[in-house]
């Protein structure tokens, strides 16, 4: 790294919300065609930092430099004019609009005098980009027929139209397939030879090495410190994000053997995307359900509990067919902890009480009358159980951390008295530090007799934590393999196989 | 190169089934009209029915843009009606149209643009917004007529409604005009884009640079600015003002909009798709009158056609989705 | 919104109004908007604190609030009912021709309800299992039902009912309008069903979060089907209450009452977006709208003030809830 | 005087039959009146369909779904004129703003019979209606008489703006401008409706402790009125206007003193068999204005048939104004 000026710096950067103090005193360098990694854990600020880079939020105190220069960076137009451009996990785009209308949100060509949209040129310089980036999508499709990857590529492809000198990628492989990750990393090298500096944000390991040039680690709002890669190692960085040293996941021990069969599923077919399914689930197991994105883990786990309707083939939990909706799954003693838990997974703007026994009123209250002193007492006791972090069972959920959001639907489901859990990434969104609590629980669940599926798009996690895990493709099953044929290549070789072919 | 953007929209957002319900509609009412009543298909009776639908449209094409935009305008009708006496009493003092039209049109944006200004700054829901300015408006009829209609409307006016310019009647015209301008406002300029953007994610359109608040405030100007354009064609046909001419209208171009496909979420629309809305409704009231139906009916009818056509979009977005 | 008295495990107390539970904020700010204005109506017109306008207030608020329960439930669901107004119409118009021809009350009083339960079931189905948005189902239901009405009224009135039954509208019991007493059960159903049930629980999960909802087990549909009900039943009750109280029904009888409810409703609180408000709230909303009417009646205001009074209040109402949640942020 | 009705019927039907037949039958009439829901426009419409019977003509009855709604109304004349009834009776929904709509009908050719409110403008075969002036002067006579010519009374008005409403309050202002003594407290708009008059009577009773004596526009605020009185339980004389059933019942109950004749069975009646008799070349008036007729105890039998069983008299002994 020559010791040029950088394109970019950041100067005792601070930011607070109403009681948290989002960043302290943060200082930050990014050199041209450089890949700047940022690590933390979720709550370590940034998000904060890449808001206040695209102008989103305005900083409490700090100063920016772009080449050297002094400059004010306060709203979203003053990052363009310095060809800042941030590609956010929840995607800026708008869903009935096409890709084109998309890509140019904001800075529509216009006809010099009709102020008229120029539609063609728009289309063809849309099309220009996509090609350049190889990504076979119509510029006049709307945005909602596209799948998640293809919109996260015209996300990408949005902020290079804006021939970004500075761009920011908030996880952008979270949801791509190793095929896309891969072409989206080619992109990267690409843009790095032009010149591009990027911020680029991830917790996975893999990729901080594969393509970092340099590693900035954030901790509660403060930098503690930036290493390059041929410098440090994961144990480092990751007791650098989390603070003490702790052994990287939780590791389980597996002496529990597989009793009652809690889950059969017989050639399954759901229109969702389920092509012919079958698996089976122990109680004292945890069985990973593992796969690329798209390969039908969601809807698999949707079908079986009812949220989504079955064309064909059976389920049974417990030995009892489950012919109906999520109401027979949970009489059957089945729960779902969805993927996105603030749209399927919790009321945020009701209270912790009312959240947690939302699934178990009937059983709680069988004769309709409610109380609410008892509905407290069983909210307060789960509370205690899984220690969420709460002022009170009166507060709001909407105020709760991303792991603690995730406890109180599990209470949900214990007080619901579910012996079969399905898990849809339940760690996603979550600190390390909490994940590890969250494996801890689910542990706990297996031991007193519990059984668990659990989707996980981490490999680590499939790895450590699963007794038997399926690898789901294209709506089947690809494979099942045995606790000791479980690893990282093992599970890739079964949801890629045509992929590398 | 595509022949032309908008033909292959047109037919592009009919297979899409925007509003198949409506389309279907409008086409059996027409079948059934045209056999049932023999004066159906008339030219008089057929530009009857664009003549007295003009009004509802030009309500209807900025409700449109207003629910695509996910907000909601229940004060339409009320400021139509403030409008409308106003404009009434002030061509009786001036004499004539211009000034008196100029006014009103300050005024309808004016309110239009406070309606903007209560939802965007003081974060209050368009509903409740414009429920609240629903009564402001309908208080300030009655307070400026003190309940009595205005009449004495110098006769010229009456030709916005009544007179014919190159052989069509002139609502016919202002209705193509209004929907042209429409169309290109929604799918020809960047304004259109951002519009659908603030309904469909309202953070994209701020993180790309745009005010989303100013792109709100614009939306309700615009419904006020129709509502001063309705009021000239409303007191040239009814050659008067009235402390309660068009209450409740609101509703029935909210109706118009859902009935032509247009969600109320998502910023999921079609402006074409109300335009069909509208002329549905002005066909069942126009063929019920002309085969003597019972009023009782005729209200239930209504009902019904509103209904059906939102049943069949339900169903099939049921299936799609 | 569950009781906010019980102790709280490791609880750091924030202090002040921010601390106090949301229901418990919006029912306080209501209750001294109230007092205000019932402070300023007694200093300004020597009419007001008369016992004669007290019962009186409360005999209008009574109508207003009996509509506005129902509707309460609906819009916790994040829905909306349009057709009450309507409703009332027709059910007050069946009871009145059931009473004319066979004279029994109650008779009468099952043919009021029935309808209302009817008109609530068929506005359920439209938007429960149909999915079609719930304003624009009732909308739809608002004009049949005044179809309907007209059709079997013919425009016709009926007149004249027997003094046991008009009790129930203009009577007085221990010197207290009976419907005043219909009011607090209504109020007390209301809370029950909603504080004490677990379906009103469900009540406000389906309207905070109805996907989240359905995938706890609770049969989302039916609970809807059942909001509406609800709504129909109290608007069918309410239109007995209102037949007696006018001794005579005709089409549009409770046309004029369907926005002043749902401005009661907004106005005590309850959010559009589901999952928040009481009915104690609506009681309250009600109760500002009725005094606030009154006192321009009193004060002899021209009458034509009166819509935009109202529309002022329902924005400000609704303007100082957000105030008083930005402490929550 | 019932069964004298009938001979007369019989003998007009057999004359109408031997009339020169012209169009000896089969006539069209298009009738327009404002609302579904006012009984008094009920009469009017089952005294036209019973005339038409008679003279075996056929008539289409045309009520905006929405009451009293100007803007459909015109949408319904319009509608008509396409089918070109042969004649048409019509109530406009206000006398000012209809004008267009008149216009358009006499542009059209087809005779028209204005009823019960005068248009301010437009040509007409003949007017037929009561005078709301000196109905009100009559009831308001009867209860100052009542009154014994002093004590405090209070008004009940219709819709402010209203043709019938300015002129009923007119007869009832000379009326008390006839005894000096006689003390209007208050003078409150109904809107000829009977939930708001009875709330603003309740209003008016708080603020006025003494009340002898209560005028209402019309009967349904008179029931209101009465029903504020008992439920208050308080006593005072009450008279109303327009005859219809509701009214007579009460005057025989003695809950009312005394309503007027507005006659709407009778101008039913006579407005389609001057419009036939029109159409067959027969004389015609120009104009019927029923004499004012006060309903009290004394005359209120004769008044209280159920309509349904009513027929029109004989042309012959119709009031000819």
């Amino acid at each position: 790294m020559s010791e040029l000026t950088p394109v970019l710096e950041l100067r005792g950067i601070s930011k607070g919300f109403v009681g948290v103090q989002a960043l302290d005193d943060v200082s930050f360098e990014l050199h041209r065609g450089e890949v700047h990694i940022l690590l933390g854990e979720n709550g370590a600020g940034k998000s904060t930092l890449m808001k206040i880079l695209c102008g989103a939020y305005k900083t409490d105190a700090g100063e920016f430099f772009y080449e050297g220069k002094a400059v004010k960076i306060a709203k979203p137009s003053d990052a363009k004019t310095y060809g800042i451009a941030v590609i956010f996990q929840e995607f800026t785009l708008v869903p009935h609009l096409s890709v084109a209308q998309n890509i140019f949100l904001g800075r529509e060509a216009k006809g010099r005098w009709t102020g008229l949209l120029d539609q063609a040129s728009m289309r063809s310089q849309a099309q220009q980009i996509l090609d350049e980036l190889d990504m076979a999508i119509d510029p006049d499709a709307e945005l909602v027929s596209l799948g998640v990857a293809q919109q996260q590529m015209v996300e990408i492809a949005k902020a290079l139209s804006q021939n970004a000198q500075i761009l920011v990628l908030d996880e952008p492989t979270a949801s791509l397939s190793d095929k896309e990750t891969a072409k989206l990393f080619e992109m990267i090298a690409k843009l790095k030879s032009r010149g591009v500096a990027m911020v680029y944000i991830s917790h996975r390991m893999a990729e901080v090495f594969s393509i970092g040039d340099r590693i900035t680690v954030l901790r509660d709002g403060r930098k503690v410190a930036s290493r390059f890669p041929a410098e440090t190692n994961q144990d480092e960085l990751v007791s650098l994000m989390v603070g003490k040293r702790v052994d990287l996941a939780y590791a389980r021990t597996f002496e529990a053997q597989a009793s009652q069969l809690a889950l059969q599923v017989e050639n399954l077919h759901a229109p969702s995307g389920v092509k012919g399914v079958s698996l089976e689930v122990r109680v004292g197991e945890i069985v990973g359900l593992a796969g690329l994105v798209g390969s039908g883990r969601t809807e698999l786990a949707r079908a079986i509990f009812g949220a989504d309707p079955v064309s064909s083939g059976r389920v049974k939990i417990f030995g009892q067919l489950q012919d109906g909706g999520p109401l027979r799954a949970i009489e059957l003693g089945a729960a779902l902890i969805p993927e996105s838990r603030k749209s399927q997974g919790l009321a945020l703007i009701l209270s912790c009480a009312h959240n947690i026994t939302m699934a178990s009123l009937k059983r709680l209250f069988p004769s309709g009358w409610f109380v609410p002193s008892k509905n407290l007492e069983q909210s307060i006791a789960l509370i205690k159980r899984l220690r969420v972090a709460t002022p009170g069972a009166h507060q709001l959920v909407q105020f709760l951390s991303g792991g603690n959001q995730q406890k109180i639907v599990i209470s949900k489901w214990l007080s619901a008295e579910a012996r079969f859990f399905i898990f849809d990434e339940p760690t996603r969104g979550i600190d390390v530090g909490a994940k590890a609590e969250i494996f801890s629980l689910i542990d706990g669940l297996v031991k007193q007799g519990a059984a668990v599926l659990m989707i996980s798009s981490e490999l680590s996690e499939i790895v450590k934590v699963c007794d038997r895990a399926y690898v789901m493709r294209d709506g089947l099953i690809a494979g099942e393999l045995k606790r000791q044929e479980i690893s990282e290549e093992s599970i890739l070789a079964l949801g890629v196989q045509d992929a590398r072919g | 190169m595509r022949v032309a953007d908008s033909s292959a929209g047109f037919i592009r957002q009919l297979q899409k089934g925007n509003s198949v319900g409506a389309s279907l509609l409008l086409l059996v009412l027409c079948l059934l009209f045209t056999v049932f009543s023999e004066n159906f298909t008339s030219a008089p009776n057929l530009i009857n029915i664009v003549k007295q639908s003009t009004i509802l449209l030009l309500l209807a094409l900025p409700m449109t843009l207003i629910i695509l935009s996910e907000g909601i305008d229940l004060s339409m009708g009320a400021l139509l009606t403030l409008a409308n006496v106003v404009l009434a009493s002030l061509v009786i003092k001036f004499g004539v149209l211009w000034p008196a039209f100029l006014l009103v049109l300050i005024l309808c944006a004016f309110f239009g643009w406070a309606n903007g200004l209560i939802i965007s700054k003081l974060h209050i829901p368009p509903f409740v917004a414009t429920l609240g300015t629903l009564g402001i408006a309908q208080g300030g009829a009655l307070l400026v007529t003190d309940g009595q209609s205005v009449v004495g409307i110098p006769p010229e006016i009456l030709y916005f409604y009544s007179g014919e310019w190159m052989g069509m009647a002139m609502p016919f015209w202002i209705a193509i005009v209004a929907c042209a301008v429409f169309h290109v406002l929604l799918s020809h300029t960047p304004w259109g884009n951002h519009v659908i953007a603030l309904g469909g994610n309202r953070e994209a359109l701020t993180l790309a640079g745009i005010k989303a608040d100013w792109v709100l405030i614009s939306v309700y100007v615009l419904s006020g600015v129709m509502c001063a354009i309705a009021a000239v064609l409303l007191t040239a046909r009814i050659s008067s003002g009235h402390p309660t001419a068009a209450l409740g209208m609101e509703f029935d171009a909210i109706a118009a909009v859902a009935l032509g496909g247009t969600s109320f979420e998502k910023g999921k629309g079609w402006l074409w798709g109300t335009v069909i809305g509208v002329l549905a409704v002005g066909v069942l009231r126009n063929g019920l009158n002309l085969m003597g139906v019972p009023s009782a009916v005729q209200v239930a009818a209504i009902g019904i056609l509103v209904i059906l056509a939102l049943m069949v979009d339900g169903l099939r977005d049921k299936q799609n989705d | 919104m569950t009781d906010h008295s019980a102790p709280s495990s490791n609880v750091q107390q924030v202090s002040g109004w921010s601390a106090l539970p949301n229901s418990v904020r919006v029912t306080l700010l209501r209750l001294i908007a109230l007092a205000l204005i019932v402070l300023t109506l007694s200093l300004t017109s020597e009419a007001f604190l008369t016992s004669n306008n007290v019962l009186n207030v409360l005999r209008q608020t009574a109508l207003l609030f009996l509509l506005a329960s129902g509707l309460t439930i609906v819009i916790l669901t994040a829905g909306l009912d349009l057709s009450v107004g309507a409703n009332i119409g027709l059910s007050a118009c069946l009871a009145a021709t059931i009473i004319k021809s066979t004279g029994s009350i109650s008779l009468a009083l099952l043919a009021g309800m029935g309808s209302g339960f009817l008109i609530g079931l068929i506005n359920g189905g439209l938007i429960a299992f149909l999915r079609i948005p719930p304003f624009i189902a009732t909308y739809g239901m608002l004009w049949i039902l005044h179809g309907v009405t007209y059709w079997f009224m013919g425009g016709e009135t009926i007149h004249g009912f027997p003094a046991d039954f008009r009790a129930i509208g203009s009577g007085y019991l221990w010197g207290i309008p009976i419907p005043v007493f219909l009011m607090l059960a209504f109020l007390l159903v209301g809370m029950i069903f909603l504080q004490r049930t677990r379906w009103g629980q469900d009540i406000y999960s389906v309207g905070a979060n109805r996907e989240a909802a359905r995938l706890s087990g609770i049969p989302v549909n039916s609970r809807l089907v059942l909001a509406y009900v609800m709504s129909g039943l109290m608007a069918g009750l309410a239109s007995l209450i209102f037949l007696a109280r006018l001794n005579s029904a005709e089409g549009d009888i409770g046309e004029a009452m369907t926005l002043p409810a749902i401005a009661a409703v907004l106005i005590g609180g309850t959010s559009l977006f589901g999952g928040v408000g009481t009915i104690t709230g609506t009681l309250i909303g009600a109760l500002i709208l009725t005094l606030v009417l009154n006192g321009m009646n009193l004060l002899s205001i021209n009458a034509s003030w009166q819509p935009l009074v109202t529309g002022v209040i329902v924005i400000a109402a609704v303007y100082f809830d957000n105030l008083s949640n930005k402490g929550d942020k | 005087m019932k069964a004298h009705w009938i001979v007369g019927t019989v003998l007009v039907a057999g004359l109408g039959a031997t009339a020169n037949a012209q169009t000896s039958g089969g006539e069209v009439l298009a009738v327009f009146t404002k609302n579904q829901t006012n009984p008094f426009f009920q009469t009017f419409r089952l005294g036209a369909e019973s005339a038409a019977k008679q003279l075996n003509a056929k008539v289409t009855h045309y009520i905006p779904t929405k009451p009293d709604s100007i803007p459909e109304q015109m949408s319904q004349i319009e509608d008509v004129i396409v089918k070109k009834p042969n004649a048409i009776i019509y109530i406009p929904v206000d006398y000012k703003a209809m004008v267009p709509g008149i216009q358009k009908m006499n542009a059209a050719k087809i005779p028209v019979i204005n009823a019960t409110d005068r248009s301010e403008s437009g040509e007409f075969v003949s007017f037929v209606g009561a005078s709301d002036y000196a109905l009100a002067l009559e009831s308001s006579r009867i209860l100052f008489k009542a009154m014994g010519g002093k004590g405090n009374v209070v008004a009940l008005e219709g819709v402010k703006g209203t043709l019938t409403n300015t002129d009923r309050m007119r007869g009832f202002t000379d009326a008390v401008k006839q005894n000096p003594n006689i003390k209007v407290v208050a003078s409150q708009p109904g809107n000829y409706q009977r939930l708001l008059a009875l709330q603003v009577m309740e209003n008016l009773m708080q603020s006025n402790p003494q009340i002898d004596g209560v005028f209402a526009a019309n009967d349904a605020m008179a029931s209101g009125v009465i029903e504020a009185l008992e439920g208050a339980k308080r006593k005072a004389l009450v008279v109303g206007i327009n005859g219809t059933k509701e009214g007579v019942d009460a005057v025989v109950s003695g809950k009312m003193l005394a309503t007027a004749d507005y006659g709407g069975f009778m101008q039913g009646c006579l407005s389609t068999m001057i419009a036939v008799r029109h159409l067959r070349k027969q004389p015609v008036p120009k104009e019927v204005i029923f004499p004012p007729v006060v309903i009290d105890k004394s005359n209120a039998a004769k008044y209280s048939a159920p309509v349904e069983t009513m027929a029109c008299p004989a042309w012959a002994d119709m009031p000819k104004g």
